[in-house]
């Protein structure tokens, strides 16, 4: 196949399945015919009709609601948020309503909200890392891809599973273009992938991060420093193993995140390491994210705001300086 | 408490013909009562943790609404919704064993009070968050829809229910797309502590739902015939694909919002008021008196039976085993490979 | 495009006598006309990070009804709010400098487009989230009431934010407390690529918001005389102590939703249509020139001094330094001692 | 002053600063006659009137939109949600707007949240430990009170801020007795408080948890081993010197919430902890938290979900077994 963006690897993810699933339908703001507005679902409109790619009022409980509703009759509907912020409005619907269901009554319920998350221009209320919210929320599974290969593997999984997923996609990853697998391959939920080898720390990210690891590790390999770099590609279930595993290979671990930096899917790795591997630590594990602030819109802030790999490098010596 | 037809309903109240049926209907007022007045006595005993909220007063609402319903019709319901519950089949023993937490009740302890479900009797659960129960039975009618099942799913909601602003939400999307749904409101006149003159801003919430473009009826939710009749009707238009109904059921709730309610909110006098002349069982057995279709002797068998029916749920429930401690957790097993954490 | 009133207002859309004053909000509609496209030019330029919402069309909207406050009213916009910002005597050249991210922009380049600001002026923030501005104006209200203050407080809402249910919950309240409050939705046919009648349930959106218990009309958005008469009426009813009132207002947006708008969803013709015919800037020219009070050159002169106001503002943000990027985080003091961590 | 309960305490602290500051107001449902559904503002209606203790219609997202428009204005406003999971309903107000105002607009927001957290009885969706969203969210404050003495002067301190406060309150701590400070008593935000001394593990909590770390403490002593107990106090700003310092004496850190155990406050502790006192470290930091599940309402289930002082004193043997 020819190399796909990442946003249409994921509407060839959604397309096959929906071919094959007369059940799935999608819903959102302004997906007919704009496909969305980051045009992940451009062409669907015309191609699956208007009741399988509906637009909806800007309600968003309502959307979520209808999803929930639909789900537990045996629909699978995608609810597309278009921006992850836009849960906000619906936050019962998801954490009350669609997470909890499953467990109280024993009712499976396979809804996909999709949502494009990251930090981007756009100023701070569309632009906040809230996805470790729905990663700690029992009943939610998180997918968080890197790749086009891993949008279009991983909602190709997220439409076959019995729980409600988060399926955020960073918003600067639109237009990244990768090989794509063919339309029997799903990519599983709770498995890191190794994404550059190497064995003196472990790098973590996912989502755009992922990039900012490699950078990083790219720049590290000229220094004669061998940096492992690791894809999460889901928040929940989070992959621990294979992050302990490159863990006590190579003795130290940076995660990456542009989350402000306080709890969230970098504490959980930290904590989580710390307990699994303490005797294999040979420094600290180190977090690299964002100020605990909102997010400017002004350009010179924004790129200030982020974390980058120079960030990274620098934790990496840190770390390679003890003793 | 006259009845008000925002838009023109032609559904008329005439009761049915069939004794049989009201007879029924009455019989599960009844049980819903005793249901109700010993559930509270229990959550006063601590053999119900957590409390509950009875629906005594109003039961002519659930009962008149479901058993305009088919089997195939699913219904979600409010924090309130022992009524609606029972109403749509689940027996009393599954429910009971629910409020006291055993592995017997409908979710095997795990929901509680707020949280019962019945699949089978496309019972969709009662629900902790107000307004959330509509948006449940609203998705269930877009299912229903692009299914192209023959049946309706009906949602409940309280007056305090009609601010929130997801309701509007859910109403505006099934009046846009036309779906199965019917919406009833259990105006109590009551929210917790507050009266609708204190919540509501506008002249009543039929004429609010009216402004959502779908017909909105206000009924004598007392008067379990005009419910049903209302109820028949939405669920006539539904089936024939024209959409979905607000009902405004106009009712009273006897106890206080919760168990242990100081009720300082209202007098004593009002509620006695409601309960002498407004209650839906006496209205329901004078009706059948007056047709010479219900003597004493019949309403005392109904609620003989009504009381066994509820002591066998406690006792059933008494006797129940407590759940397996190992049951806290779901195994969510789809996704998770070996080596995933937690 | 009529004027609609679903409750009966005194207002009537008589311009008033002084044409200076009609003058002048000719020229602050004209100051917003070129403000807008040169900023849908400077996106396209890559000048003006992330893009913006273009409100050419709607300047009528915002003049006429901010020229109905006095300073120390408050107004709260949305997301398409340059016309509003602007209108409320914001200098062109801090809003413009914002667009850019510039130090001199009115957040420093914290907030951008969508996230103007100017205290000073009551301009209490535009907003990226649809409906929530109606908020921020409804609890600015409230203060008002309580510190009893002779103003009022505007917020406006789109069609597209007449769906989602938080804006219900505000004018619920507004009416429930009868805050001064002026809810004014910008009508404009479209959220984003859905036409209101694919968005909205029911007649029309100022019905809708009459079932929520205070003063709903529909006025021609494109009339700056009637949106003002409306206003002031609003403004009035909201200083007696009467409470709110919400405007819907029936305009139109001649540009895309966003920069970079494909706007597959209308035809061009329906946009010429309405800049041909409806336009509120030629409307009130025309109005002007027929009472005499305005020759082709006292037109030519505005535009002028219009298309100057623009340059200069762009002038100043081009020529504005860019923030330190010390200032990306705030420092929040108050609760922090040294040792709390971040 | 004679003992009050915890949620006198709170009353007192509010109605104080009532007194001293006509600014101050509060809305929520249900708190005029009722005094809230938790008695917390019991007879304030009374006391201040019904303009000033004000009942709202069930419209979370209102109530909080009018505290936030009128916290601008230059009022105090105190919205009272009842129960933490109502926050739901009022995300965007919370988190895109109250705690975003400050930073993008540069205007203070003294807004106060109160609303009872912690898991107790009333079913999965009265009962969720999202108290760690609120607290990685840049612009929200979070406190979280143990004690009689803590809910009046937290509350007062919180009634001076010029940020968004959530003032959480424990269920179960409701009746609890305690000597409270004086009207001029306000107990800082960010400052942990040790509960009791020791020397060879750190035992930690908030809320509720303060008494199961005592409790494991107290066992433990039986045992002669020594563990000190800090409370949090707020989660935001968190008071990490205060722990490191217990840590860099004892060596070992165990961390105990009602948490789902993932992200959140327990592994912000954990991941600042190994850094900043990785040297001290002789064991991994653990943490004590319920299941990664919605909240059971059985009893039996109720009780095997919570975590208990025997799960804290399991932990500190773990730990003490290290070689
Ligand atoms: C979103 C939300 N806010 C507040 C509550 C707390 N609460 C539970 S029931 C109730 C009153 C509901 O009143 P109404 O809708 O009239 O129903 P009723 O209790 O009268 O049956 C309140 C405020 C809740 N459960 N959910
Ligand atoms: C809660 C929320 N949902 C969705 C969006 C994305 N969005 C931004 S503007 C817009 C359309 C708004 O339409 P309308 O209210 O009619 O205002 P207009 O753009 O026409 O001025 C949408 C969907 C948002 N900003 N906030
Ligand atoms: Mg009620
Ligand atoms: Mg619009």
């Amino acid at each position: 196949m020819s190399p796909l963006s990442y946003s249409q690897a994921y509407r060839a993810g959604l397309a096959e399945e929906m071919e094959a699933n007369p059940g799935i339908f999608v819903m959102g703001t302004d997906i007919f015919l704009r496909g969305g507005h980051f045009a992940q679902l451009l062409g669907l409109g015309e191609r699956f009709g208007a009741d399988r790619i509906r637009d909806v009022p800007i309600s968003e409980a309502a959307m979520v609601a209808a999803g929930v509703g639909a789900a537990i009759q045996g629909m699978r509907p995608v609810v597309d948020l278009n921006f992850q912020e836009f849960a906000y409005g619906a936050m019962d619907e998801l954490c009350n309503q669609a997470a909890k269901i499953h467990y109280m009554f024993d009712i499976p319920v396979p809804l996909v909200i999709r949502a494009t998350n990251g930090i981007a221009y756009g100023g701070a209320q569309h632009n906040t890392a809230m996805e470790s919210w729905f990663a700690e929320m029992p009943g939610l599974y998180v997918a968080v891809p890197a790749t086009p290969a891993d949008a279009k593997g991983l909602i190709k999984t997220a439409l076959h599973l019995d729980d409600p997923v988060l399926f955020l996609m960073h918003k600067a990853l639109t237009g990244a273009r990768g090989e794509t697998g063919g339309p029997d391959v799903r990519v599983p939920f709770g498995r890191a992938s190794v994404v550059r080898p190497g064995d003196q720390v472990t790098l973590i990210g996912y989502g755009v991060t992922v990039r900012t690891c490699t950078e990083a590790a790219g720049q590290l390999a000229g220094d004669g420093i061998s940096a492992e770099v690791i894809d999460l590609r889901t928040l929940y279930p989070l992959d621990v193993e294979t992050v302990t595993d490159s863990l006590r290979k190579t003795g130290r671990a940076v995660m990456v995140d542009e989350s402000a930096g306080y709890g969230g899917v970098s504490a959980e790795i930290a904590a989580a390491l710390q307990e699994a591997a303490f005797d294999y630590l040979d420094a600290p594990i180190l977090r690299v994210h964002a100020p605990h602030s909102p997010v400017p819109q002004s350009p010179p802030l924004l790129q200030a705001y982020l974390p980058d790999h120079g960030a990274v490098e620098q934790a990496v010596r840190t770390q390679l300086a003890r003793p | 408490m006259t009845e008000q037809r925002t838009e023109a309903e032609d559904a008329t109240a005439v009761a049915p013909a069939d004794a049989g049926t009201l007879r029924e209907w009455l019989g599960q007022m009844l049980i819903i009562r005793r249901f109700e007045s010993e559930s509270v006595r229990l959550s006063y005993a601590n053999k119900i943790p957590g409390g509950i909220h009875s629906s005594e007063g109003q039961e002519a609402v659930a009962v008149g609404s479901i058993r305009a319903l088919g089997a195939a019709d699913v219904v979600a319901g409010t924090h309130r919704s022992h009524h609606h519950a029972l109403a749509k089949g689940m027996p009393p023993r599954t429910v009971m064993a629910e409020l006291y937490g055993k592995a017997t009740g409908c979710t095997g302890g795990r929901g509680g009070s707020m949280h019962l479900v019945d699949l089978s009797r496309n019972f969709l659960g009662s629900n902790g968050i107000v307004g959330a129960g509509l948006g449940v039975a609203m998705g269930t009618a877009l299912a229903m829809k692009l299914q192209q099942r023959p049946a309706v799913a009906v949602g409940y909601v309280g007056d305090g229910g009609a601010n929130t602003g997801r309701t509007w939400e859910f109403i505006n999307l099934a009046a846009l797309w036309k779906l199965p749904f019917i919406a009833i409101c259990e105006n109590n006149l009551y929210a917790v502590e507050t009266h609708i003159s204190r919540s509501l801003a506008g002249d009543s919430i039929a004429g609010r739902a009216a402004g959502f473009g779908l017909p909105a009826v206000a009924v004598d939710g007392q008067d379990i015939v005009a419910v049903h009749a209302a109820a028949s009707a939405a669920r006539d238009r539904a089936l024939n694909g024209e959409g979905p109904t607000f009902i405004e059921a106009r009712t009273y709730r006897y106890e206080g919002h919760n168990v242990g309610d100081v009720q300082n909110y209202r007098d004593a006098s009002e509620v006695a008021s409601w309960r002498q002349t407004h209650d839906p069982i006496q209205a329901l057995r004078q009706r059948l008196a007056e047709r010479g279709d219900l003597d004493e002797a019949g309403y005392a068998a109904l609620r003989q039976q009504a009381d066994e029916t509820v002591a066998d749920a406690i006792d059933f429930a008494e006797r129940s085993p407590w759940p397996d401690t190992g049951t806290v957790q779901r195994a969510w097993p789809a996704a998770e490979p070996a080596g995933a954490s937690r």
